[in-house]
């Protein structure tokens, strides 16, 4: 990011653009002059389509080129925008910007992501980093049905390279064989054969998905200040000036998204906050 | 590509908002040139056949040809947008909400058997649904031109939901009821003129309608700790917005 | 007393501070009366200063009427302030173009005058530190930098004390301690002034008149402890702490019923800094701007995600606006956000006082 | 010959929603109707208890086009009411503000409503395609009027800025004399545009009208003056009611304003016939090198009458803003007390008459407004019947178009026609 002009954005071409369901897409971006700095897993970016917008959109990971991709769901005019985007359109980029999942500190420890939706997304290049180790990294993952289950094809290979991946969703389509209802019911046997003190997670979806399975977590065992949770905010600069997105005393877009979860219990208790 | 087609109607007004479109001199020929006029009286003599994809509807509704008329506009627009107090509040009119219809028909009219009118004049939102609201009486023609500009470009219009107050402090008008102790329902209303009553020195009188959650029980205990009787109360917000849910209760309260 | 009384003077009146720094080339800003209110603008002579005139402040009120006739810097702030000029109430952040699929950025920066600030109270001299702070942590904003280094203060210590002024009990004022190239103390009929910079050093050196006496500089230190004794509004001690274990205190559900959430508090507030942006296009769509300008954590939108905002209540936006002055600031920046200049209480149109609140929702201060 | 019907639902390029329509037979025109339906608004009934200070901007929602002349009136109409005169400080910007008003609804009925009749077009966005520079003008003339309000009244349409007694705020000298330039070029332009329009091919109409409007001594009226008109009528404002009455017709049930028994015509052509003149020297030069005389009968050439009005009123405006004064203070406090006032002035459309009775404390007892279009809609009817007699050979696409620019020929304001409710027409 170029220090000395945080809020303008720097010009970027769509690669290639990859549907990945009704309203989602996912952008693979490349600069068209100047370099863009990589992004950790669990850092975003502010994606402007011209004359429409900026939208915090979190990286879902980097092409073997190196580019960043992100996959973003069509929800106002932004992210319409964005997700009609086809390769070679242009729009502008800021970032990364936040916190990281810390991936590298969970060296030795069982790795557990717990996606809801489309915060499947941010969490893709930490599964990715993770699942380097075999058997680090477990995956859950709960989606609205069967069809919007987030990157279906690589969550099949996923488990086919032995990461155990546990689906759930909220309502059943004919043929579905799977888990009917929240991430949670799928905590249990994504625990199972692990010593939940050497457990750590990360997770991603809805604030109410997010501190259920947190407390469901803490109350198997998991040490709270082993779990992360990526929040969500307005969010407007993604540099901590325009205090859109303060959570208490934190700024999202600066001390998070990814917030460790002792940190934050007390606050996901208050309403309104 | 086709460019999109406009069309203009009116219900009950007074016209300053359709006008509003005319008096934007610098960019009326653009927008003429950007958007197909398709049926626009006021303007043109021209119509074209609907469906249209924005259509502005001007007035509100106070007649029961007019409460069926809406529908088929509607049918007839993509987009719908209510321009104006009258058609996002009822208007002036809807003081006869508040009161006895004959009574008033028969202190205008000789022969009020001769009016086939209903008994409360009624936002456009009331009987269809409404995509997007342009507040005020009139409206603001920047207003206007945003939303035409942003319908072109896809986006939301930028059209604030916060108070009159924040347009007089970004402006740096002085507030007239701390520094006057004029009454003002700027604090209750919604921006978006661009703070004029302030700007020369009065009381907002609220004509762009109550802002999102309009704590109006606060502001007239404020406006009797300015000396204001239950009935100023209740006639400053029986108004151009008189109808606006807030400004109602709050009037219903007082007088 | 620190190394500025040293090389302190004393000269007869403002004027050929004003008359100087405009023959240097500076822009001078300073609080003028219009409107029934004090509003900074450019000034050409000390001539446009509301000499002789006071600010009646209380809650939700301001009157200006006259005061001691003669006196320069008896009345106190206004509404607005030096925030609107570092921090200007609409800014455009940069331009982009349009052609075929290829956009194009461009920010050129506004021009900006080397601008002196006249008159700045030490309230507002803590505030315009804040907010430096502010606009400098992370990346920083470099268009308030830009402004920010081109701006020479001239600050006045308060004589007098308005009723909303708390700034004693916020370690603030009512004496300028730093901050400030030139600051001014007005005695009866002259000026002690000081400097704080070698800028302002330089400056003094060329004004008319004569190094200040033992007496000028205990009386102008007894003038600021006169000041800081009339405050009759404190902030309670501890406050932060208080406000961190207080999120479900029922006061906040008596204030929401009287705050009107109109924002006024905010905006009003020489050390908020919260911004919206938005885009701006023009009718060929192919020219776009992106426009930064003043928000508040009372707005309706200012905190919306996917399902609707969330702070959808007065309750929550006013404990959101208070526990974030007073404690969240400490956390995020180091010290309080609010300067105690009284700014919030008397331009709340309801008159709502953020230390009686902060009273309200302290357990220590209670009156049993 | 056989039976002809021309009907108009809905008449464009009218402010308001109104409607024609005509039976012709063998012996000629046999009926012809000009309604208006705009719903009733019950504007008189919605004031009764009002403080005084509220007739102004409420009215003013009477008509969005000339909403300065409903303020005006009302405030005239209450000053007189509770016993106050303004200063003529204030006396001098309130006309400079109704300048900005003439000017602004004159060159948008003129140029942009008024002007297509002649060129055989839609509207004036197709005039823009032929003639741009055309059109460029009229709305840099137009933006003039709109930007004398948007500086005297705050908006253009339904200003702020006026009260009972004068003004909230007085503007800026600044600001005023900004506009200066751009009202000398207003002068010339406005000149330049009604010889242009001169040009026009007028249909030959003429009639004997009844002409209605202020007079006074010294100056064209505006926002001044007694009752005239070219019969020898010739009263004070308050005397309005005595000698024209309004009357609800059940066809159409707009309210219908007669002088004695026969109907008359305000506006810009009795105006300019019982003022003559009172015009500056430089309009009446521009009048005559358009081709009008001192009297103008042919409805047809309104258009021209109400060029030569703007550039009046740009001389007028500019005269204004050169001797601007900010009174100071910018109203004169009007007490509450028992009264009656009367209030009239020239709504460019004709004289709005207004009076109101307030109890002792200044709340409204009972309220009558004429607005210049009801008054004008019996002579509007006369006209229609006239135009379609004598323009019988066209075929029936021409002879409505004939029709309806009879109707146009008056600017008539239908939104003003606050009397006025509409019968069953299937539109849309
Ligand atoms: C750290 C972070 C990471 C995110 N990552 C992703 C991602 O990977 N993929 C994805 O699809 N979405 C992501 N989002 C959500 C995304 O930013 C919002 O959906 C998007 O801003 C909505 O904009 P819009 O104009 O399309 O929607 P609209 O519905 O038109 O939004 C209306 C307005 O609501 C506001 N708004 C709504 N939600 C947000 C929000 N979360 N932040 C700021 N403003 C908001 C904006 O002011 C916007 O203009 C992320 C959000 C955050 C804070
Ligand atoms: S200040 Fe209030 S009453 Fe005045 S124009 Fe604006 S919204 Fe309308
Ligand atoms: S919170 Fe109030 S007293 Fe404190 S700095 Fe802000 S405006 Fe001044
Ligand atoms: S505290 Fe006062 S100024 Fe602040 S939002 Fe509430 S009512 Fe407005």
């Amino acid at each position: 990011m170029d220090g000395a002009a945080p809020m303008l954005p720097v010009r970027c071409r769509v690669a290639s653009a990859q549907a990945e369901g009704a309203d989602v897409a996912t952008l693979t971006l490349e600069p068209v002059a100047g370099a863009l700095s990589g992004g950790a897993p669990g850092q975003f970016n502010m994606l402007y389509a011209f004359g429409i917008g900026e939208a915090a959109i979190s990286l879902s990971g980097h092409d073997e080129a190196g580019r960043p991709m992100h996959t973003i769901r069509a929800v106002g005019a932004t992210t319409r925008a964005l997700t009609a985007m086809e390769a070679g359109a242009e729009l502008g980029l800021r970032g990364p910007f936040g916190t990281g999942w810390p991936v590298a500190d969970q060296a030795g420890r069982h790795l557990l992501a717990v996606a809801g939706g489309l915060g499947l997304a941010p969490l893709r290049p930490a599964i990715l980093a993770a699942a380097a180790q075999p058997g680090a990294v477990s995956v859950v993952h709960g989606a609205r049905s069967p069809d919007t289950l987030l990157y279906a094809g690589e969550l099949s290979a996923w488990a086919a390279e032995g990461t155990p991946v546990y689906l759930t969703v909220d309502h059943a389509a004919p043929g579905w064989t799977g888990r009917v209802g929240t991430v949670i019911g799928c905590l249990p046997p994504a625990l199972a054969g692990h010593d939940p003190a050497a457990v750590s997670a990360f997770l991603c979806g809805p604030e109410v998905m997010m501190r259920a399975t947190a407390q469901a977590l803490s109350d198997a065992g998991v040490p709270p200040d082993r779990i992360w949770l990526s929040m969500e905010r307005n969010m407007k600069c993604g540099i901590g000036l325009c205090g859109h997105c303060q959570y208490g005393p934190d700024f999202i877009c600066r001390d998070g998204p990814v917030l460790r979860y002792d940190r934050i219990a007390a606050r996901l208790t208050l309403r309104e906050i | 590509m086709a460019r999109p087609t406009l069309a203009v109607w009116k219900f009950a007004s007074c016209d300053g908002c359709q006008l509003s479109l005319l008096d934007c001199e610098d960019e009326l020929l653009a927008i003429a040139g950007a958007i197909e006029i398709a049926h626009f009286p006021e303007a043109s003599r021209k119509s074209v056949a609907g469906p249209y994809d924005l259509s502005l509807v001007e007035g509100s509704i106070t007649t029961p040809e007019d409460a069926e008329r809406i529908k088929h506009i509607r049918a007839q627009s993509h987009s719908l947008v209510a321009i104006g107090a009258c058609a996002t509040a009822g208007g002036i009119q809807s003081l006869r909400n508040f009161a006895d219809l004959d009574g008033m028909a028969a202190a205008v009219y000789p022969r009020p058997d001769y009016l086939d009118v209903l008994a409360t004049s009624t936002p456009i939102s009331a009987h269809v649904p409404v995509d997007i609201e342009l507040h005020g009486c009139p409206i603001s023609k920047y207003q206007l031109v945003e939303l035409v500009t942003a319908v072109l470009a896809g986006r939301r219009p930028r059209l604030p939901k916060f108070a009159q107050c924040v347009e007089c402090k970004a402006h740096g008008t002085a507030c007239v009821m701390v520094a006057e102790g004029q009454p003002c329902l700027g604090p209750v209303t919604l921006a978006g003129c661009g703070n004029l009553c302030p700007r020369v020195g009065r009381g907002c009188y609220g004509c762009f309608g109550p802002v999102e959650g309009a704590n109006v029980a606060a502001m007239t205990a404020r406006f009797a700790e300015l000396g204001l009787d239950a009935r100023q109360i209740r006639d400053a917000l029986r108004s151009f917005t008189a109808a606006a849910p807030a400004f109602a209760e709050g009037g219903q309260g007082n007088g | 007393m620190d190394f500025a009384t040293d090389s302190a003077v004393t000269i007869d009146g403002p004027q050929q501070v004003v008359r100087l720094l405009r023959e240097d080339g500076w822009r001078v800003i300073a609080a003028v009366e219009r409107d029934g209110a004090l509003v900074t603008r450019e000034i050409a002579s000390a001539d446009a200063l509301p000499r002789g005139r006071v600010d009646e402040l209380g809650p939700g009120h301001c009157r200006l009427v006259d005061g001691p006739p003669g006196r320069w810097f008896d009345h106190v702030i206004g509404p607005g302030g030096w925030k609107e000029w570092l921090f200007p109430p609409r800014e455009k952040l940069w331009s982009a173009q349009r052609e075929g699929q290829a956009v194009t950025f461009d920010d050129a920066p506004q021009p900006w005058p080397k601008t002196a600030f006249f008159g700045v109270r030490p309230c507002d001299l803590a505030a315009i530190a804040r907010q430096d702070r502010v606009f400098s942590t992370g990346p920083g904003d470099p268009a308030y930098a830009h402004r920010r280094a081109a701006v020479l203060i001239v600050a006045v210590n308060c004589a007098r004390a308005a009723p909303t002024c708390f700034c004693a009990s916020m370690g603030t004022g009512p004496r300028a301690e730093q901050g400030f190239d030139l600051a001014l103390s007005e005695l009866d009929g002259r000026f002690v002034v000081e400097t704080g910079s070698t800028a302002g050093a330089a400056l003094a050196a060329r004004l008319d008149a004569i190094p200040a006496t033992e007496d000028d500089l205990a009386a102008a230190a007894a003038m600021s402890r006169r000041t800081a004794e009339t405050q009759t509004r404190h902030m309670p001690a501890g406050i932060a702490g208080t406000l961190r274990s207080a999120p479900e205190h029922p006061a906040w559900d008596d204030v929401a019923a009287r705050c009107l959430a109109c924002a006024n508090c905010t905006l009003a507030c020489p050390t908020c800094f919260c911004s919206d942006v938005e885009d701006v296009t023009d009718l060929t769509g192919d020219h776009a701007e992106r426009w930064r300008h003043w928000d508040s954590c009372f707005s309706p939108e200012f905190s919306l995600v996917g399902g609707g905002a969330v702070r959808a209540s007065t309750r929550a936006r006013y404990r959101q606006w208070m526990t974030h002055k007073l404690s969240s600031w400490h956390d995020q920046f180091g010290e309080s956000g609010c300067v105690g200049c009284g700014r919030c209480i008397a331009w709340c149109p309801v008159g709502i006082d953020i230390t009686q609140e902060a009273r309200a929702l302290s357990t220590e201060e209670t009156p049993a | 010959m056989a039976e002809r019907t021309i009907k108009v639902d809905a008449l464009a390029r009218v402010e308001g929603e109104g409607a024609i329509k005509l039976k012709i037979g063998p012996s000629g025109v046999e009926a012809a109707e000009f309604r208006i339906f705009e719903p009733p608004r019950f504007f008189e009934a919605l004031l009764r208890g009002r403080d005084a200070a509220d007739a102004p901007d409420i009215t003013s929602r009477i008509c969005g086009i000339c909403p300065v002349a409903y303020i005006t009136s009302a405030n005239q109409a209450m000053e007189a009411a509770l016993g106050v005169t303004v200063t003529p400080e204030i006396a001098a910007l309130r006309r400079l503000l109704y300048c900005g008003e003439w000017i602004q609804s004159h060159v948008l009925h003129a140029a942009m409503l008024h002007a297509p009749d002649f060129l055989g077009l839609e509207d004036a966005f197709e005039i823009a395609r032929l003639r741009p520079d055309l059109v460029k003008t009229a709305l840099r003339l137009k933006k003039l009027g709109n930007e004398l309000m948007e500086v005297i009244g705050g908006r253009a349409v339904h200003p702020v800025n006026t009260r009972i007694g004068g003004f909230w705020r007085a503007p800026d000298p600044e600001r005023i004399a900004a506009l200066i330039p751009e009202l000398e070029w207003g002068i010339g332009a406005a000149r330049d545009m009604t010889l242009d329009f001169a040009g026009f091919d007028f249909p030959q109409d003429e009639a004997d009208y009844t002409f209605v409007s202020l007079v006074h001594p010294e100056t064209y009226p505006i926002e001044l003056g007694r009752i005239g008109s070219n019969r020898g009528l010739d009263i004070g404002v308050e005397a309005f009611a005595e000698h024209f009455a309004e009357e609800q017709v059940a066809r159409s049930t707009a309210l219908h304003a007669r002088h004695g028994d026969a109907p008359y015509l305000v506006g810009p052509l009795a105006r300019y016939a019982n003022n003559f003149a009172r015009l500056s020297d430089s309009c009446r030069d521009t009048a005559a090198a358009a081709g009008l005389g001192p009297v103008e009968r042919n409805p047809f050439r309104s258009i021209l009458v109400r060029m030569v009005e703007v550039q009046y009123a740009c001389e007028e405006a500019l005269r204004l803003a050169r001797g601007y004064v900010p009174p100071d203070p910018p109203a004169v406090v009007a007490p509450r007390r028992a009264g009656t006032g009367h209030g009239c002035t020239e709504a460019p459309r004709g004289i709005c008459h207004h009076s109101y009775t307030l109890d002792d404390e200044g709340r409204i007892l009972s309220a009558a407004i004429v607005p210049p279009t009801s008054q004008n809609q019996k002579q509007i009817e006369d006209d229609l019947a006239r135009v379609a007699g004598r323009f019988l050979d066209l075929d029936d696409a021409a002879l409505q178009w004939r029709c309806e620019q009879a109707i146009r020929n008056h600017d008539p304001c239908i939104s003003c026609a606050t009397h006025a409710l509409r019968p069953t027409i299937e539109r849309v």
